[in-house]
C-alpha cells in the first residue's frame, strides 16, 4: 500500500503507527516539527528532548536521535545539550502538563537565558496522558478528572498564558501562539514552527512555539466536538498569534 | 596545565582536578560548603575550552547535566546534601540512562535546610539511591586533598568504563579545610573512552538513537533492570577499595571514611604505641561497599567500631558484611560546634571497647 | 505542473473522521472495514470530487491520508 | 465455585469495563471477586489485560497466574499472551475480526466470534467488548444474562442513558451468537 | 459517612479510609499509579468540609503538605515513585520540623521515568529517607483494601503522637487492584491529639514560635538530631508490626510485604498442606522494621527466603535483623508484564530452598 | 538606654540585634512589613514564612509565628497554609535567589492561583547569603563570584523581571516593584508593602511587591556605593512602579 | 502636637553610615567608640541642628535611629 | 616544631583571613599546614574559627581538639570556647576592646591587648585581626615579621595595593605592643 513518505521526506518515519489516540492533535504537531526539520535540511544534526505526556512518544516517528527528559525538565536538558554541543539543533516538545504545570521554572529560566534553543509547547488544556487531570492552561468552568465541577478560579486560578510571560525577556527571538483547529490554523502553525527552528539555525536565541490542539480523549469528548472546542473556546482564550519575530532582522550565526 | 602543588581547599581541589583530568562543562547552584568547586569552575574552565554554567535550581542543574551528559562529553557537578537531594531524580535517571558524569557532594547537618558545617549524612542517600526505583551510583569517599586529586582520574574512568554516574562525597569539614596538594598536569581521561557507540549526537553517523526510561514496554523495563543488575553485580566485584592498616592482629578494628578515616592513621598508631591491638579499615568506595577487606578479618578481631558523623548509616554495611561474625559498635553524631569526634574521643571509645 | 494523486494510509487510519469534516468537496466517508488497529478506515466515498487540494492531508492527525505528487 | 478470568485487549476496547462488569455481576449473586489489571502508559492503543478471580470461597492471592479457566482477546496483540494462559479444559475467547491467524487451541476450548465486526453492524465497533462478554456469558455460564443486563443499566444508565439499550443489544447479540454456535 | 461495604480500587480505599478519618486537605499531582487517589479525594472531600488542592509538581505538593501540616490540621497526598523522589526535600523537612501528615505511595518500576505497573523498588527510600540528614518516617505496607482501611487510623495517631510524617506504601498492581472494602465510618482520630502546644497559628493564644531547620546554631543543629534519634528510639521500641503464620516449627520462613506478602498466606497453606514445614513473616510496618520477629525465630528455621518485587532491598533488612544467625535467599525482579513471582514461582523457589 | 520600641509598637521585637550586614537593605524591608502587619492590627493572626537566604533571619525580629521553608518553596508553603487556615494572613518573604531562582515556578503558579497571600521578594541581585554569587536578577555585565567578568548576556540571559511575568495574571491583584534606594523610596515602598497585605486582609487576592536592596557585603562594596548603585543601575533597569491595584476597588472578605 | 525627641540605640548600631549620608542637615557622624558588636557607632555630632524630620529612621536598616513621638 | 592555632572573632573581624596568611607564611617557612574551620550561616555576624595546625613533620588528623598551644579570641562572643580550648603553657590572645570582663587564666597566658581600639585609631576597625597577628607573632615566635609582611604584601598587594600599608602598619602596630607588654 502506498504511504505519504515521497511528500514528507526522510524525517518522518511512516513505518511506525502513532500511539496517540484518534484525533489527538499531538499528531499534526508532531509531523509539523517534523515538515520543520525535513526543509531546513538538519535532520541529522537535530536532537529532540521531549517531555513525560503523550507527546514524549513524539520521537518515535522521526528518524532523529532523541532523549526522553525526566518530567518537566526537557528546557534544562536542552540548556546543557546545548552548551555541550552547540553545533546541533535542540528542541524540546512536551504538553502543557509538563512544560508549564511541573516544568515552568525551568521552562522560564531556559527562554530568560536566550541561548539558541527551540520550544514546542503542546497546549491541549487537559493531563492527557494520565488522564485527563486539570493542567494549568485547563480552561475555566472545564470539568476534567480533577474538577468534576469545573476549574473554580477562586481555588485554581485562571488558566496560564505561557508566552505572554516571556513578553519581556529580551533573549526570547521568536515567540508565537498557534492552533490547528482549522486547515488555516495549521498552515500558520506550520510557518511559525519553521521559524522557530529558524531561529536556533541563525543562533538567534531562544524560540517558543505553544500550539493549542485537542484532546479528545482527556476531554471526553466526540473528535469533531474537541476540534470544535479548540477552533472556540479554547482560542478564544489562547489568542492565537506571533508576539515577536526576529528571524525577519538580524543575523548572527 | 602542568603538574603543582598549591595551597588550596579542597572544595578548590576539587575544581582544579576535574577540570585538569578533562571535566569541559560544570553545571551548578550556589550552597554552601560546595559553592568553592563551581567559583573555581567558573574562573579555570574557559582555560580548558569550557565552561561552568550557573543554573537556577538543583533541579535544573541534575537536568542540565544529564542532557551534557547525552553528548558524552565529560560533565560535573556539584553541591551539598540539600541541593543533592534535589538531584537524586536526574541521577536516578542517569542511571537507568547508562550516563556518565561526576557529582560531588560536599555534606552537611541535616535533615532540613540543616547546618552548613560538615556531615557524612548523605551515605544512606547515596549508596542506596536517594530516588525511586532499583540503582546504584559509583561513591568514592577521599578523606584529604591529596587523595581527591589521585582519585579523581578514577573516578573518571569508572563513569566511563560503566556509564554511570560516580559520586564524590566530603564532609564538609573536609571541604573547607585547607592544605598543599600535588595537582596532576592536564590529561582527559575521557578521552581513553570512544562514546560514538552510544552518544546521542545526531544521526550523521548511526541510526536513530533514543534514551528512553519510562514508557517502554513491560518487558523493555524488566529487561533494563536485568542489565543493570549485572552491571551493578560487576562493578560489586571488581571495584571495592579501601585503605587498611594494622589489621593482621588486631582485637579492635575502627572503620571510618572520610575525615574519621583520616584520623584513623593516628588513631593507630597512638595506640599501637601503647601496646594496643588495634587496625583500622577506611572505606575508599562506599559503593560498592569493600565487604571484602570486612570479610577477610580474622578471627583475632573481637570487636568493630565505626564511627560517623551521622546517626548510623555505613555501620549497616559494615553489619551486613560480617553477617554476625563480629560484633560491630557505633559511635556517631552530628551537628554541633565541632560535628564530629576528636582523637581523644575516639580512643577513648576504642579503649572502652578493648577493656571490655 | 507535477502530476498529483490522493493517497489514503489504510493502515495508519484511525476513523478520527477530521479529514471527512474538513474535505470542502464532501469526498470521504468513515469506511466499514476494519484495519489492523480495529479502525473503520476512512474512504473516498466521491473520489471523481475530489480537487486534490490536500487539505484532507493538512489536517489528517496521522499522517494517513493526502495528495501526492509524482514528479 | 471458582473462575479465574483473564480479559485482554488494546486501549480503547474496553476490557477493563469488561471485567469489571463481570466483577459487579458476580458481586449482585453473592459472591466474592477480585479484580487486577495491567495497562500500558499509552489512554489508547497500549494494550490492557484486566484479571478477574470469581469465588464463593474467600479469595488469597489476587494473581490470575497463567492459570485462568477464561480468557478472552480483543485484539491481536494481546492474543499470544492470552493463548499461553489458559487452563486444560478452560475457554479462550478470541475475536475474529482482529485476530487474523488465530492458534490451534490443545487441550481448551476456543471459541471465535467476530465481535468487532458485530459491533460494527451493531452501531459502532466500541460496544464489541460487551458482544464478547454476551459470548462468554453464554458460553461459560459465569453469571446469568439478566443480572450482566442490570449491570449495564446501573452503571451507565446515570451517566449515559443512551448507552444502555446499545451496549444491552450488544450483551443480546453475543450472547445469541454464542448459542447458536453451540454452547 | 457510615461504615459500609464497597467494591473499590485500592487507591479510591485510601481516598475514602483517609477522608473518613479525618483528612481535611489533601494536596496531589497525577501520577500513574496514584491518581485515583486524588481524583476520589476531589469528589469526597468537600463533603468532609476539606478540599483536595491540586499543585503544579510534586514539589510544590510536598511543599503545600508542610504549609499546611503546620496549622496542625491532618492533611495527605498521594504519588508514585518519581514523584515520591520530588517529595523527599519536603519529607525530611517535616521530620526535622515535627510536622505530622500521610503519604500514600503506590509504587511504580524504576528508576527513570519507570514502568507504571507496580514495584516494590521505592522500600530503601521510603525506609532510609530519600533526603540529605538523618531522620526516618514511620513506613506502613498494608496487602489488601481492607489493611488499608484498617491501618489508616492507626497511621493518624502514629503521625500526631510522634509528630512524624507516616508513609503508606503499596505496589501499583495491589494499588489498581479493585475488591469488596469495608470502610469505617466518619471519626477524625486526629482530634484525640491537641496541637495547641505547638501549631503554628499565630500568637493570640501563645508566644511566638519559629519553626527552623536550619539557621540554627551548630549546637542546636545537634541537640535536634540527638531529639531525633532519642524519638526514633522509642518507636523502634513500641511499634513494629507484622503478620506471622507457621514460623514457629517452619524450617523455612517467607518474609514479604505487600502483595507478595497476602500470597505467603496461600503459600503456606498450601506446602503445609503437602507436609512442608513453611511459615512466613509479613513485615507491615517497614520502618520501624520488625527485626522482633526475626530475631524470635527457633533454631529450626534453616532458611529464609525474602521475596521482593525489586532487586534486593527489604532483603538487608532482614539479614540485620538475624544477623547471619539463618541464612537469608532473596528472590526479586522488576518490570515484566507480570511485574512479580506468581505463587507457583515462590512454591519452586521454597522448595528448592527445604530440598537443599 | 532608649530604643525605638514606643515607635514601632508590638509587632518589631527590638531586644534582638539583627545578623544582617551593616546598610543592608534587608533589614529596612523588615521593618516596613513590621510596620504594615501593626498598622493592620493583624500580628496576632499574621504568620511569616521566609525563604532560605539573608532574609530567612527577618523573621526572628518580629514576634509573630513564622515557618522558615525549604529553599524556594516559600509560596506553595503559603498556599497550603492558607488552605487550611484561611483566616490567617500568610505572608512570604525571600530574597530573588530564593524566589525567583529555585523558587520561580512555584512563585509563579501561586500567583497564578489567586490565593489571597501575599510575597515580598527583596531583590539586591545577588545571592547574598551564599556569598554573593550571580542571581536571576544580577545585572549585565555585574561582577560576582560566579561571574568573575560580568554576567555575559549570551551565556548568562537578562536580568529577569518577575512581576512583569506575572502582569497577565488575573488572580493578582497588586502588583508592584519598589526600592530603598532614598528616603522618598522607602517611603513608597512602606505604602505598597502596606497594601499588599491589605490586599490579603480584604481577601481580594495574590499581592505580590518586589523591593529592590543593596547588599554592600555581597557585592563588596562600600555602603553608600551600594546605595548610589541600588538608586541609579539597580533602579534604572528594574523601575519602580505599581503595575497593579485592585485594592483601591473592590471588596471581598 | 506631640514632643518628639530623636533616639540613637547605640547597641543596634553598625556604622553602616547610611543616616549620617541622608541626614539633611548634617547633624550625624560615625563615632569613635566601639558597641559590643564591635561598631563604632553614630553619634549626633551637632545635635542642635537637628529638625527632628526622621529621616535618619526611615533610612536605618538597623531601626538603631529615630525620633520618638512622646505622648 | 608544632602549633596547633584557634584563632577565632565574629564574621567580618576576618579570623579566617588571619589564620591564611599563618599558613602562607609557614608554607614560605617550608614547613607543613593544614587549616580547618567552622563558621555561622551569617555572612556577617556569626562567629567563626580557624583552626591552624603548623608542623616541621607531615600532620594525620587536621583537627585542633581544644589542644591549641596558640589561641586568639576577636570577639567576646567566642571568647568562651577558646578559652576552654587551650593546652597548659600555651597562650591566649585577647582582644580586650571587645571582651569585657575577661576570666583568669590558670596555667596559661593570657594576654589583653584592645586590637579594635587600636584598628580605629589605625584607620580602621577592620584591620584589628592584622594588630592581632602582629602580636601574636611577637609574642610566641610562630613567624617572623618579615615573612608576615611578604604575605600581606603578596596576597593584598595585587587586588587592593591601597590597603597593603594599612595592613603593613597594623601588623607593625601589634607586633610592637606586644613587645611592649613584655614578651
Ligand atoms: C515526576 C512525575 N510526576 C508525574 C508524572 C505523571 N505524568 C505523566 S505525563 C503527565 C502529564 C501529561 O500532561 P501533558 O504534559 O499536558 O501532556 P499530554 O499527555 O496532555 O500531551 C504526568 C503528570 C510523571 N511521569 N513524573
Ligand atoms: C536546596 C538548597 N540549595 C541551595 C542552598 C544554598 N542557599 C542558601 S541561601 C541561597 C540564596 C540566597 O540568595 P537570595 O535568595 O537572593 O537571598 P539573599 O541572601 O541575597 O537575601 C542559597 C542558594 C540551600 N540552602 N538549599
Ligand atoms: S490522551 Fe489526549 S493527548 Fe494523549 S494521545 Fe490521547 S488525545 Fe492525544
Ligand atoms: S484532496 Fe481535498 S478534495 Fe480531495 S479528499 Fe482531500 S480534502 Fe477532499
Ligand atoms: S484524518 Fe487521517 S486518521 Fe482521521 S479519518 Fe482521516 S485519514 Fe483517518
Ligand atoms: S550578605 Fe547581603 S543580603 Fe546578606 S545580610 Fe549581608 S548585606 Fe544583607
Ligand atoms: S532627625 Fe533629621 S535632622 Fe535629625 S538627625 Fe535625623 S535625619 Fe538628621
Ligand atoms: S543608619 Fe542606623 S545602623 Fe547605620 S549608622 Fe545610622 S544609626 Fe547606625
Ligand atoms: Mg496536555
Ligand atoms: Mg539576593
Amino acid at each position: 500500500m502506498e504511504n505519504l513518505s515521497a511528500k514528507y521526506g526522510k524525517t518522518l518515519n511512516l513505518d511506525k503507527l502513532t500511539s496517540y489516540c484518534p484525533g489527538c492533535g499531538h499528531g499534526v504537531v508532531t509531523r509539523l516539527v517534523a515538515e520543520a526539520i525535513e526543509e531546513l535540511g538538519i535532520m541529522e544534526r537535530t536532537i529532540a528532548i521531549v517531555g513525560i505526556g503523550c507527546g514524549g512518544f513524539s520521537h518515535h516517528y522521526m528518524d532523529i536521535d532523541a532523549i526522553e527528559a525526566t518530567h518537566g525538565r526537557a528546557p534544562s536538558f536542552a540548556l546543557g545539550y546545548k552548551l555541550a554541543m552547540p553545533e546541533n539543533i535542540v528542541f524540546t516538545y512536551a504538553g502543557d502538563g509538563d512544560t508549564c504545570a511541573i516544568g515552568l521554572g525551568d521552562l522560564l529560566h531556559a527562554a530568560n537565558k536566550g541561548m539558541p534553543i527551540t520550544t514546542i509547547m503542546v497546549n491541549n488544556t487537559v493531563f492527557g496522558m494520565t488522564g485527563g487531570q486539570m493542567s494549568p492552561t485547563t480552561l475555566v468552568g472545564q470539568v476534567t478528572a480533577t474538577t468534576a465541577k469545573g476549574r473554580d478560579t477562586a481555588l485554581q486560578g485562571y488558566p496560564l498564558l505561557v508566552p505572554e510571560m516571556m513578553r519581556s525577556m529580551e533573549g526570547v527571538k521568536f515567540l508565537a501562539r498557534e492552533s490547528v483547529a482549522t486547515p488555516k490554523a495549521i498552515r500558520k502553525a506550520k510557518r511559525s514552527i519553521r521559524k522557530a527552528f529558524e531561529c536556533q539555525v541563525r543562533g538567534l536565541g531562544y524560540s517558543f512555539v505553544e500550539v493549542v490542539v485537542p484532546c479528545p480523549t482527556g476531554l471526553k469528548m466526540r473528535v469533531r466536538d474537541s476540534y470544535a472546542r479548540c477552533a472556540n473556546e479554547m482560542t478564544d482564550y489562547f489568542k492565537p498569534q506571533v508576539f515577536r519575530d526576529e528571524t525577519e532582522q538580524v543575523d548572527v550565526a | 596545565m602542568i603538574q603543582e602543588t598549591l595551597f588550596l581547599k579542597n572544595t578548590e581541589t576539587f575544581a582544579e582536578s576535574l577540570a585538569r583530568c578533562g571535566v569541559k562543562y560544570h553545571f551548578a547552584y550556589p550552597i554552601t560548603p560546595a559553592t568553592d568547586v563551581m567559583k573555581r569552575m567558573a574562573v579555570i574552565l574557559p582555560r580548558y575550552g569550557g565552561q561552568m554554567m550557573q543554573m537556577e535550581s538543583e533541579l535544573a542543574v541534575s537536568s542540565a547535566l544529564a542532557g551534557a551528559a547525552c553528548t558524552g562529553k565529560l560533565v560535573a557537578t556539584s553541591s551539598s546534601g540539600p541541593g543533592l537531594t534535589l538531584m537524586h531524580e536526574a541521577i536516578g535517571f542517569m542511571c537507568a540512562a547508562y550516563l556518565p558524569c561526576i557529582v560531588v557532594d560536599s555534606m552537611r547537618v541535616g535533615p532540613g535546610d540543616g547546618d552548613i558545617l560538615g556531615a557524612q549524612s548523605d551515605y544512606f542517600v547515596v549508596t542506596r539511591g536517594g530516588a525511586h526505583g532499583d540503582y546504584r551510583t559509583v561513591v568514592l569517599a577521599p578523606s584529604s586533598g591529596q587523595e581527591i586529586a589521585d582519585l579523581v582520574p578514577h573516578g573518571i574512568r569508572l563513569a566511563y568504563r560503566y556509564r554511570i554516574p560516580v559520586v564524590f562525597v566530603i564532609d564538609g569539614v573536609s571541604a573547607q579545610t585547607t592544605e598543599s596538594t600535588t595537582l596532576p598536569a592536564y590529561n582527559d581521561y575521557s578521552a581513553e573512552f570512544d562514546t560514538s557507540g552510544w552518544a546521542f549526537t545526531g544521526t550523521k553517523d548511526h541510526a536513530k538513537r533514543a534514551l528512553i526510561t519510562g514508557s517502554y514496554s513491560h518487558q523493555d523495563g524488566y529487561e533494563m533492570n536485568e542489565r543493570l543488575r549485572a552491571k551493578y553485580e560487576v562493578i560489586r566485584d571488581k571495584e571495592q577499595m579501601w585503605e587498611q592498616d594494622g589489621v593482621e592482629d588486631a582485637e579492635l578494628v575502627v572503620a571510618a571514611f572520610g575525615i574519621h578515616g583520616r584520623m584513623c592513621r593516628d588513631l593507630v598508631s597512638r595506640m599501637r604505641a601503647d601496646g594496643k591491638k588495634v587496625g583500622f579499615i577506611r572505606p575508599i568506595t562506599l559503593w560498592p561497599f569493600p565487604d571484602r577487606a570486612f570479610e577477610a578479618l580474622g578471627s583475632c578481631v573481637q570487636n568493630i567500631l565505626v564511627v560517623e558523623m551521622n546517626l548510623g548509616q555505613m555501620v549497616d554495611d559494615v553489619r551486613l558484611a560480617v553477617n554476625g561474625r563480629i560484633p560491630v559498635h557505633f559511635l556517631g553524631k552530628t551537628g554541633g560546634d565541632l560535628p564530629m569526634y576528636t582523637l581523644a574521643d575516639m580512643i577513648a571509645e576504642a579503649d572502652r571497647l578493648l577493656g571490655e | 505542473m507535477a502530476d498529483k494523486h490522493h493517497v489514503i494510509d489504510t493502515r495508519r487510519c484511525k476513523a478520527c473522521g477530521v479529514c471527512v469534516d474538513n474535505c470542502p468537496k464532501g469526498v470521504l466517508a468513515i469506511g466499514t472495514a476494519i484495519n489492523a488497529q480495529g479502525y473503520n478506515y476512512v474512504v473516498q466515498a466521491q473520489p471523481d470530487k475530489c480537487v486534490l487540494c490536500d487539505i484532507c492531508g493538512i489536517v489528517c492527525p496521522d499522517v494517513a491520508i493526502g495528495v501526492v505528487a509524482t514528479n | 465455585m471458582l473462575h479465574k478470568c483473564t480479559i485482554s485487549g488494546s486501549g480503547g476496547q474496553g476490557s477493563a469495563l469488561m471485567a469489571k462488569m463481570i466483577c459487579l455481576g458476580a458481586i449482585k449473586e453473592g459472591l466474592k471477586v477480585v479484580m487486577t489489571q495491567t495497562y500500558g502508559i499509552e489512554q489508547r492503543g497500549g494494550d490492557s489485560t484486566a484479571y478477574v478471580i470469581v469465588s464463593d470461597q474467600p479469595i488469597g492471592s489476587p494473581i490470575v497466574e497463567n492459570d485462568a479457566d477464561i480468557a478472552v482477546a480483543l485484539s491481536s496483540s494481546t492474543y499470544a499472551n492470552c493463548f499461553e494462559g489458559v487452563v486444560p479444559g478452560g475457554s479462550l475467547f478470541t475475536n475474529s475480526s482482529m485476530v487474523e491467524a488465530p492458534r490451534d487451541a490443545r487441550g481448551f476450548r476456543q471459541v471465535l466470534l467476530p465481535v468487532s465486526d458485530m459491533a460494527v453492524e451493531l452501531g459502532t465497533v466500541r460496544c464489541a467488548n460487551m458482544v464478547m462478554l454476551g459470548a462468554v456469558l453464554a458460553g461459560t455460564g459465569l453469571l446469568r444474562l439478566e443480572v450482566a443486563e442490570e449491570v449495564v443499566r446501573e452503571s451507565l444508565g446515570a451517566k449515559k442513558p443512551q448507552l444502555v439499550e446499545l451496549n444491552v443489544n450488544a450483551l443480546r447479540a453475543g450472547f445469541a451468537a454464542m448459542e447458536k454456535e453451540g454452547n
